[in-house]
């Protein structure tokens, strides 16, 4: 295995759990509705997807239980905002402070097992050439499903109904429901998908990156997903990059570490947060950027007249 | 058919619910926490009691209460204020690390300045310390708009490797063994406690930041300043009352009070500088103030609320064996019920029982020309 | 004209209740509408038009009564069924996404397969076919306000609407744009349709609709030919009394220039805002002064160049009471005695959710009323003062010192006004002084502004309602696309005119312009 | 009637590590005492200002007996026995005592020359990765002390160390093992607590060492041998003494003579090198042979000791300096 290639996979890996939380969080966003959960579904789809596929012995069903914790864990949010018109930054708050707490209730019992690994797909032919074989064609499932998610996405909001709707919702959910939206619903269901990325993402730390169950295994990556989002300015392409940009921070500054570059340990640990900001600023201070996707009814509550 | 949820402005916000609402999630918790309780195999009755009761029923208790409340509501009250300006500081740990870091410059670095003057400095440059810190996502705000949910909740993580490469590094004991810590704090320069338990000064900085704080939103212009842009921004420019300003002013107060809470914990129950000198506080200060209905005086029974909880956690974990996981899940939902029970204070729920229209059947008379070509795709993206 | 059955109605509206809380805003109205007619729905601001259209519409759910089509009793659970029945609707305030294109627009509210190019032929078509060119990869956010009603009414005609309803449609157009408009409604009139027509111009429901139904709190006081009253009586109909006309007495001499703009340009800011052009204009003491001009055209950031919630690059070009302060914010600007009404009431002239006394505090707390000490409120002070503006301009509200948001449009309007015009402003600067305001509570309005100047104030009003405008102002000039006409005396320019400066198709000076769109 | 006996722990019991491995100590005191103690413990308590008042809580609860087992309760242990001067108290790695406040630590050092020694055997490209925590002298002695073996086999073996500045981070740990074997290493060893580098390993195809526990599990085919917390028989000793009155405040710094250091089965490898091994084992465990026997000289190539002397624990307390042939250099 060469340097680069070791390299290249070690950033994929990194990157795919981002990718997956922050383009389910940038379909939320484009509706119009902020969660800052993200982190809570993560841990939550973390730790039932290694709690299902130990049971069961089967990955597969890791990764259903992990999708499907996040969506659960999304409607109690999208109960909250949507139904009862809660605050949209405190609930989001309040799901990610329940959702460490509970994960780590739910998987006391799974703590120090060795878990079961979702696998490699190897696509016949192609996996064997150097190179791009192991890195584009001998991935895990998930790194392809990350790809075609966010390819889906971008295809959805440019060329279909759906997406367009949701866009609509987003800028302004009072002609929205004046023709006839239902906001809430359109809501509910881009909240929901949201959550099955971010219970995905989840499932992939627990299956796939370490297969085994540890508190507080996210470590923050559903924060660098929802900032990875306004990086994008909200463009689905832009998320992909910015994910792949930052899990290639992250890994680097491993890798210097182990070609001998001696700084201090703390500061290479920083880095990718620093980074994070730099990127924020950059972002914020382009207004043609911002302008055009930024969905401007995002955070607020809306209550219909009926 | 279904029975449905419908929500209905009312006109005024409802002042009995704005009293009742707090009081009516923190049962709805309890009911909650006892029906979670019983499932897992305990009485629910004495579980309550040794979580909730227990806590206040001997003097350590009471005492320790306070020192875990004293942070909680210091950083909460100030928390309460960003809040209601619609500023999301979610660094106030970060704000405390920072605050801790600079007030303890003075102990680490002239351990043998014995002064009067000792502690006043170190908890003058501890508020410092957070101010700066909390200066940064309003710096980035107010210059490049970018959100400072995000970059103060980065500049969390920073903080705590800062604050981690020092005390391993050039603040580390010389006589330490090389062990990750900084050198224990003379006596004084740490903080007077009362009685023979660990309650320190801070509780009463906790106590007169509230006091203060209270009467600063409710009686002078800076905190109806700070009310109007919470409300409404617009009308807050047109007051005369600047946008920038009021963020540098709410992130200053807020980053003060982390800062103080910090120094007062490296000054008080440590004593020291180490890699962890926080279980967080600055995290659970936010349901401290919302708990509080981002109210100052509000924060300060948040904290004591929050406090039960953490040491409730922790004697049911000693008596009953129930994990410390518990008391996270109560604060999360804790926080879920209050604020479901919000809602009622801008609104009126009720059940509504759905009568299916019959015209969802899509019975529609025989048109002709464009509306019956397609009959369903109206509504068919909803 | 096609047969319909049921009575030959093609729409009926049988005893519509709709309650929000404890307050009806409909009670027991009954409506009947044949295919081909244009109809008029008037009555003063409140009176529940827009919730009852709504409820046609299906955005609204009424709280009882029955609504048939052609004969059959129908529910309308949303707009989309609505369209589905072959209702179409343009509302009052518009529902256009400013983030997506023409063609985008129109797709949300026109059915069938998702395909963008074809919709944007259609759409070149139809819109041509009936006068009404669109561009439908334009962004909604770039366009005028006369061609986002264009859209809406694009939008309607692509759905070959049995009935389409128009909630207040000309509000915001040009004279000339509302009368191509009227030739659009006649035509589909002509084709068979049923055309539903909410306005408060009733001149042009005389001379376009065919029959009209009167509504006064909620009730159907009248039907009515339009065609056979006049203006006054219908006006009579709609309030149950004669209304108040304003006495805007010729005043004496003009004192000097108390309020000057000079040379005022001004970039936009806001992604979608609009850029000020070397703006010049003295507004006299004693005088009412009007800027005129559709919607959208600047007249926000006018205001906000003159208030000093935004501030200009010199301080020459904005000069209050002999003191240049384009630079000077807006407190200072009121401690020179400039006071200031903008033109939304919830979330910027007031908090909504604050109660009057704490509004009170919002732009009095630096104008020398001691209500605030050192930084500290004085709460009796501010009550006292809330009360007294209450009181001097009969603000009506249910509780004392309610919020602000309780109250209705009316007469918050007039607590907003009178907070200002109660420290007797030198300068006064209004934008849509009657926006959303029914007549009585205009017409005090309209009163105070004049007796204001008469008392020797410059005053400025920013209205888009030419109504007002030549009810109340000496000097009139008009603001279009960012840039400000000449200033002409009221009685030197006619209707005709200011129309026609407010579509940008004369030079400022008042000469046609050679391409009006080039 | 029953001594209570208190235990403090840093992480939770499920971390199959440091923790994992105390919990491990406190059930050997129930079965070997049976009905004369009785068990308490608080998890999770994070070293801060919530450290005094959990060590309070269990001498309050009557704990008679009570280990603090992390290195940060240091201070709150002595401030704790200050205030109960009847309780003994033990705290694990630090360095400060009391009358009833006694200390102990392991020299997990031992373990690791053993494994170098392995390592060097084994490893085909000449080149090991290291996993680190911080650079403490307790992992900058164990990294020496690994060299140091490896040198006695092949005086030319290297190793690539990636600090991840954490003691637990199993997302980290898994990046930090990928890149190394990226970086040419074929055998892994960590100074973390989590298993996943061990799981790395096994999926690329690298052989690892255990940490703290038997980690077998987590690599049937991956793991040579384990270097073992056993605090089992240290726990029970402590205990009885209490129980029969002769406890007194003392300093351990117990290595494979007292069982406090224990490898784990040496699988995954040729019958020789496991042979190798378990001679170097018993050599250190009879105290026939010292890690850090001279001459050992450092990066610098001054001389650290001189041969025939052995470093003295003083030295290595406070160690922070690499031996002669590591080629990284030490973050400050
Ligand atoms: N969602 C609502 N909740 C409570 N009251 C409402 C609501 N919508 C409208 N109203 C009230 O119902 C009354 C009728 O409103 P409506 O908008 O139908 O008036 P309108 O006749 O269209 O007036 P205008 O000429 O100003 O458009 C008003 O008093 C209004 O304040
Ligand atoms: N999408 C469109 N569909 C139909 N007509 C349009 C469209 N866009 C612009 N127009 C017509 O062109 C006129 C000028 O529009 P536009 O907004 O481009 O002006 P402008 O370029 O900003 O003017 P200027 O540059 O002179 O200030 C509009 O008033 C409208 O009549
Ligand atoms: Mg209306
Ligand atoms: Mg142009």
């Amino acid at each position: 295995m060469s340097a680069l290639e070791a390299v290249l996979l070690t950033i994929i890996t990194a990157s795919t759990p981002l990718l997956l939380a922050a383009v389910g969080e940038l379909v939320t966003e484009r509706s119009g509705v902020l969660n800052l959960g993200v982190e809570g579904m993560m841990i939550m789809g973390a730790v039932t997807g290694f709690a299902a596929a130990y049971t069961t012995g089967s990955a597969a069903v890791g990764v259903m239980a992990a999708i499907g914790t996040g969506i659960a864990m999304a409607l109690l949010f999208a109960f909250l905002t949507q139904t009862l018109a809660a605050n949209q930054m405190a609930t989001g708050l309040a799901l990610t402070l329940f959702g460490i707490g509970l994960s780590g209730l739910v998987g006391k019992p799974f703590t120090g097992l060795p878990g079961v690994k979702l696998g490699a797909v190897h696509v016949p032919g192609l996996s064997g050439l150097p190179l791009v074989g192991p890195v584009l064609f001998g991935q895990d499932l998930l790194v392809y499903a990350s790809v075609a998610i966010t390819v889906f996405v971008a295809w959805m909001f440019s060329r279909t109904r759906l997406g367009l709707v949701i866009r609509a919702v987003g800028t302004n959910h009072h002609s929205a429901h004046a023709l006839g939206y239902d906001v809430a619903a359109v809501r509910y269901g881009c909240i929901a998908f949201g959550g099955a990325c971010a219970g995905l993402a989840g499932g992939y730390l627990s299956l796939v990156y370490t297969p085994q169950w540890i508190e507080n295994m996210t470590a923050g990556r559903g924060w660098i997903a929802l900032a990875l989002v306004v990086f994008a300015t909200w463009s689905p392409n832009r998320v992909a990059v910015g994910a792949y940009l930052f899990g290639a921070v992250w890994i680097m500054g491993l890798y210097a570490q182990g070609i001998g570059v001696t700084i201090p340990p703390q500061f290479l640990a920083s880095l990718p947060y620093l980074v994070t900001i730099g990127a924020l600023l950059a972002i914020s201070g382009n207004r043609i950027l911002t302008k055009v996707n930024t969905p401007a009814c995002i955070g607020q509550t809306f209550v219909p007249d009926r | 058919m279904g029975v449905r949820l419908v929500l209905e402005k009312r006109p005024e916000r409802s002042r009995a619910m704005q009293v009742a609402s707090p009081l009516l999630a923190v049962a709805l918790t309890v009911l909650f926490g006892s029906i979670l309780f019983a499932a897992r195999g305990f009485d629910p009755l004495h579980a309550n009691y040794v979580y909730f009761i227990g806590p206040l029923t001997t003097l350590w208790s009471v005492e320790e209460l306070i020192v875990k409340a004293t942070p909680l509501v210091l950083i909460g009250a100030g928390l309460a204020i960003c809040f209601r300006a619609d500023l999301w500081n979610i660094g106030a740990e970060g704000q405390l690390i920072a605050g801790a870091l600079a007030g303890a410059s003075i102990p680490i670095l002239a351990p043998h300045w014995d002064s009067a003057l000792a502690i006043p400095a170190m908890l003058l440059l501890g508020m410092l310390g957070g101010m700066a810190w909390a200066a940064v996502p309003a710096l980035l705000r107010n210059r490049f708009g970018a959100n400072e949910i995000l970059t103060s909740l980065m500049l969390v993580y920073v903080a705590q490797y800062l604050l981690d490469w020092l005390v391993r590094g050039p603040w580390r004991d010389p006589q330490g063994f090389n062990f990750p810590k900084s050198i224990g704090f003379n006596d004084w320069h740490l903080l007077t406690t009362f009685g023979d338990g660990r309650v320190h000064l801070g509780a009463v900085f906790a106590v007169i930041a509230v006091i203060v704080l209270a009467v600063f939103m409710s009686r002078t212009l800076l905190g109806f300043e700070i009310k109007v842009r919470g409300e409404a921004p617009r009308a807050g420019g047109f007051g005369g009352f600047s946008q920038a300003g009021t963020t540098w002013l709410c992130f200053g107060i807020s980053g003060a009070l982390a800062g103080l809470a910090g120094i007062c914990e490296v000054a008080g129950p440590v004593g020291q500088l180490q890699p962890t000198i926080s279980p967080g506080y600055g995290f659970t200060a936010i349901i401290v103030a919302f708990l509080g209905r981002l109210n100052p005086l509000g924060a300060l029974l948040g904290g004591l609320v929050l406090a039960i909880c953490y040491l409730g956690g922790e004697a049911a974990q000693v008596e009953l064996s129930i994990s410390e996981k518990t008391a996270q899940v109560f604060q999360g939902m804790l926080l879920f019920f209050i604020l479901t029970c919000d809602t009622l204070i801008r609104c009126r729920v009720r059940l509504e029982w759905a009568t299916r229209n019959p015209s969802r059947q899509r019975q529609f008379i025989g048109l002709e020309g464009g509306a019956s070509r397609t009959a369903d795709a109206g509504g068919a993206a909803q | 004209m096609e047969t319909t059955d049921g009575d030959g109605y093609l729409l009926q509206a049988e005893d519509i209740v709709k309650r929000f809380g404890d307050f009806t805003a409909n009670g027991s109205v009954t409506l009947s509408l044949r295919a081909g007619e244009i109809h008029a729905l008037l009555g003063e601001n409140g009176a529940g038009k827009s919730t009852l259209v709504k409820i046609l519409y299906g955005a609204l759910q009424p709280t009882a009564g029955r609504l048939r089509w052609r004969g059959e009793t129908i529910t309308v659970p949303d707009p989309g069924a609505a369209r589905q029945l072959g209702i179409a609707m343009v509302f009052q305030h518009f529902s256009l996404f400013d983030a997506l294109t023409v063609v985008e627009n129109i797709a949300l509210a026109v059915p069938g397969p998702f395909d963008l190019r074809s919709l944007a032929e259609r759409v070149e078509r139809i819109s041509a076919e009936y006068g009404l060119p669109l561009e439908p990869t334009a962004l909604v956010a770039d366009l005028p306000v006369g061609v986002r009603q264009r859209i809406e009414v694009v939008r309607c005609l692509l759905q070959e609407p049995r009935l389409l309803i128009m909630d207040e449609p000309t509000a915001v157009l040009t004279p000339q744009e509302a009368q191509q408009l009227f030739v659009t409604l006649k035509r589909l009139a002509e084709e068979g349709r049923a055309v539903l027509y909410i306005s408060h111009r009733l001149e042009e429901v005389r001379e376009l609709c065919h029959r009209a139904t009167i509504l006064r709190q909620g009730r159907v006081v009248a039907e009515v030919d339009p065609g056979s009253e006049t203006a006054a009586s219908l006006a009579r109909l709609m309030v149950g009394a004669d209304v108040h006309s304003v006495n805007a007495e010729t005043p004496g001499p003009a004192g000097p220039a108390t309020l000057t703009i000079a040379g005022l340009s001004l970039a936009a800011v806001k992604p979608f805002g609009v850029s000020l052009r070397d703006i010049s204009l003295e507004v006299r003491s004693g005088e009412v002064t009007a800027v005129a001009g559709v919607a959208g055209n600047g007249q926000a950031e006018l205001f906000e160049a003159l208030s000093g919630e935004r501030l200009a690059p010199t301080p020459q070009s904005i000069v209050i009471a002999g003191q240049p302060c384009g630079t000077r914010d807006i407190t200072e600007r009121r401690r020179l005695g400039a006071a200031f009404v903008p033109e939304e009431r919830l979330g910027h002239s007031a908090v909504p959710g604050f109660r009057l006394s704490e509004n009170v505090l919002l732009t009095r707390h630096a104008s020398g009323d001691d209500l605030v000490n050192t930084g500290f409120i004085n709460g009796s002070r501010t009550r006292a003062l809330a009360a007294r503006v209450a009181k001097r301009f009969d603000v009506r509200f249910s509780r004392r010192d309610q919020e602000a948001g309780a109250l209705s449009g009316g007469n918050l309007q007039k607590f907003v006004v009178g907070r200002e015009l109660d420290r007797n402003p030198r300068v006064l600067v209004i934008n849509q002084p009657t926006w959303g305001v029914d007549a009585g509570a205009a017409a005090l309005i309209r009163q105070a502004l004049v007796d204001r100047a008469r008392d020797g104030a410059a005053v400025l009003v920013i209205s888009q309602d030419l109504d007002e405008i030549f009810q109340i102002a000496d000097r009139i000039a008009v603001i279009s696309r960012g840039a400000l006409s000449d200033t002409f005396p009221a009685d030197a320019i006619d209707r005709e005119r200011v129309g026609m400066l407010m579509a940008g198709a004369l030079e400022t000076d008042g000469t046609p312009q050679q391409d009006v769109w080039a | 009637d029953a001594l209570k006996v208190g235990f403090v722990y840093v992480g939770p019991i499920g971390d199959h590590g440091w923790t994992y491995q105390h919990d491990q100590g406190r059930l050997a005191v129930e079965k070997a005492l049976g009905k004369k103690v009785k068990t308490l413990y608080i998890e999770k308590v994070a070293e801060g200002p919530d450290t005094e008042r959990a060590i309070t809580r269990l001498a309050r609860q009557g704990a008679g007996l009570i280990f603090t087992t992390s290195f940060g309760f240091m201070d709150p242990t002595i401030k704790v026995a200050k205030r109960f001067p009847k309780v003994k108290f033990e705290h694990a790695t630090g360095y400060k005592r009391a009358k009833n406040v006694a200390t102990y630590s392991s020299r997990f050092y031992e373990g690791r020359y053993v494994i170098g020694q392995i390592a060097a055997k084994l490893s085909k490209s000449g080149v090991a990765g290291y996993i680190a925590s911080f650079p403490i002298p307790e992992v900058v002695r164990g990294i020496n002390s690994f060299m140091l073996g490896a040198q006695s086999i092949n005086p030319n073996f290297k190793i690539k160390t990636v600090w991840v500045n954490s003691w637990f981070d199993p997302g980290k740990e898994a990046d930090a093992a990928k890149v190394l074997i990226g970086q040419g290493a074929d055998i892994i060893t960590q100074h973390t607590d989590s298993t996943a580098p061990m799981q790395i390993a096994g999926e690329k195809g690298a052989l690892a060492f255990g940490q703290a526990s038997d980690m077998i599990k987590f690599g049937p085919k991956t793991q040579l041998t384990a270097i073992i917390d056993d605090w089992r028989p240290y726990y029970v000793q402590r205990t009885k003494a209490v129980l029969d009155g002769s406890w007194n405040s003392t300093d351990t710094w117990g290595g494979m003579d007292t069982g406090m250091v224990g490898m784990a089965p040496y699988t995954n490898m040729p019958v020789d090198v496991a042979a190798m091994a378990k001679a170097t084992e018993e050599k250190i465990r009879s105290g026939e042979m010292h890690t850090f026997a001279g001459p050992i000289y450092k990066q610098d190539g001054s001389l650290a000791v001189p041969k025939g002397k052995n470093l003295d624990d003083g030295t290595l307390l406070g160690m922070n300096w690499y031996i002669k042939g590591i080629d990284d250099k030490l973050p400050k």
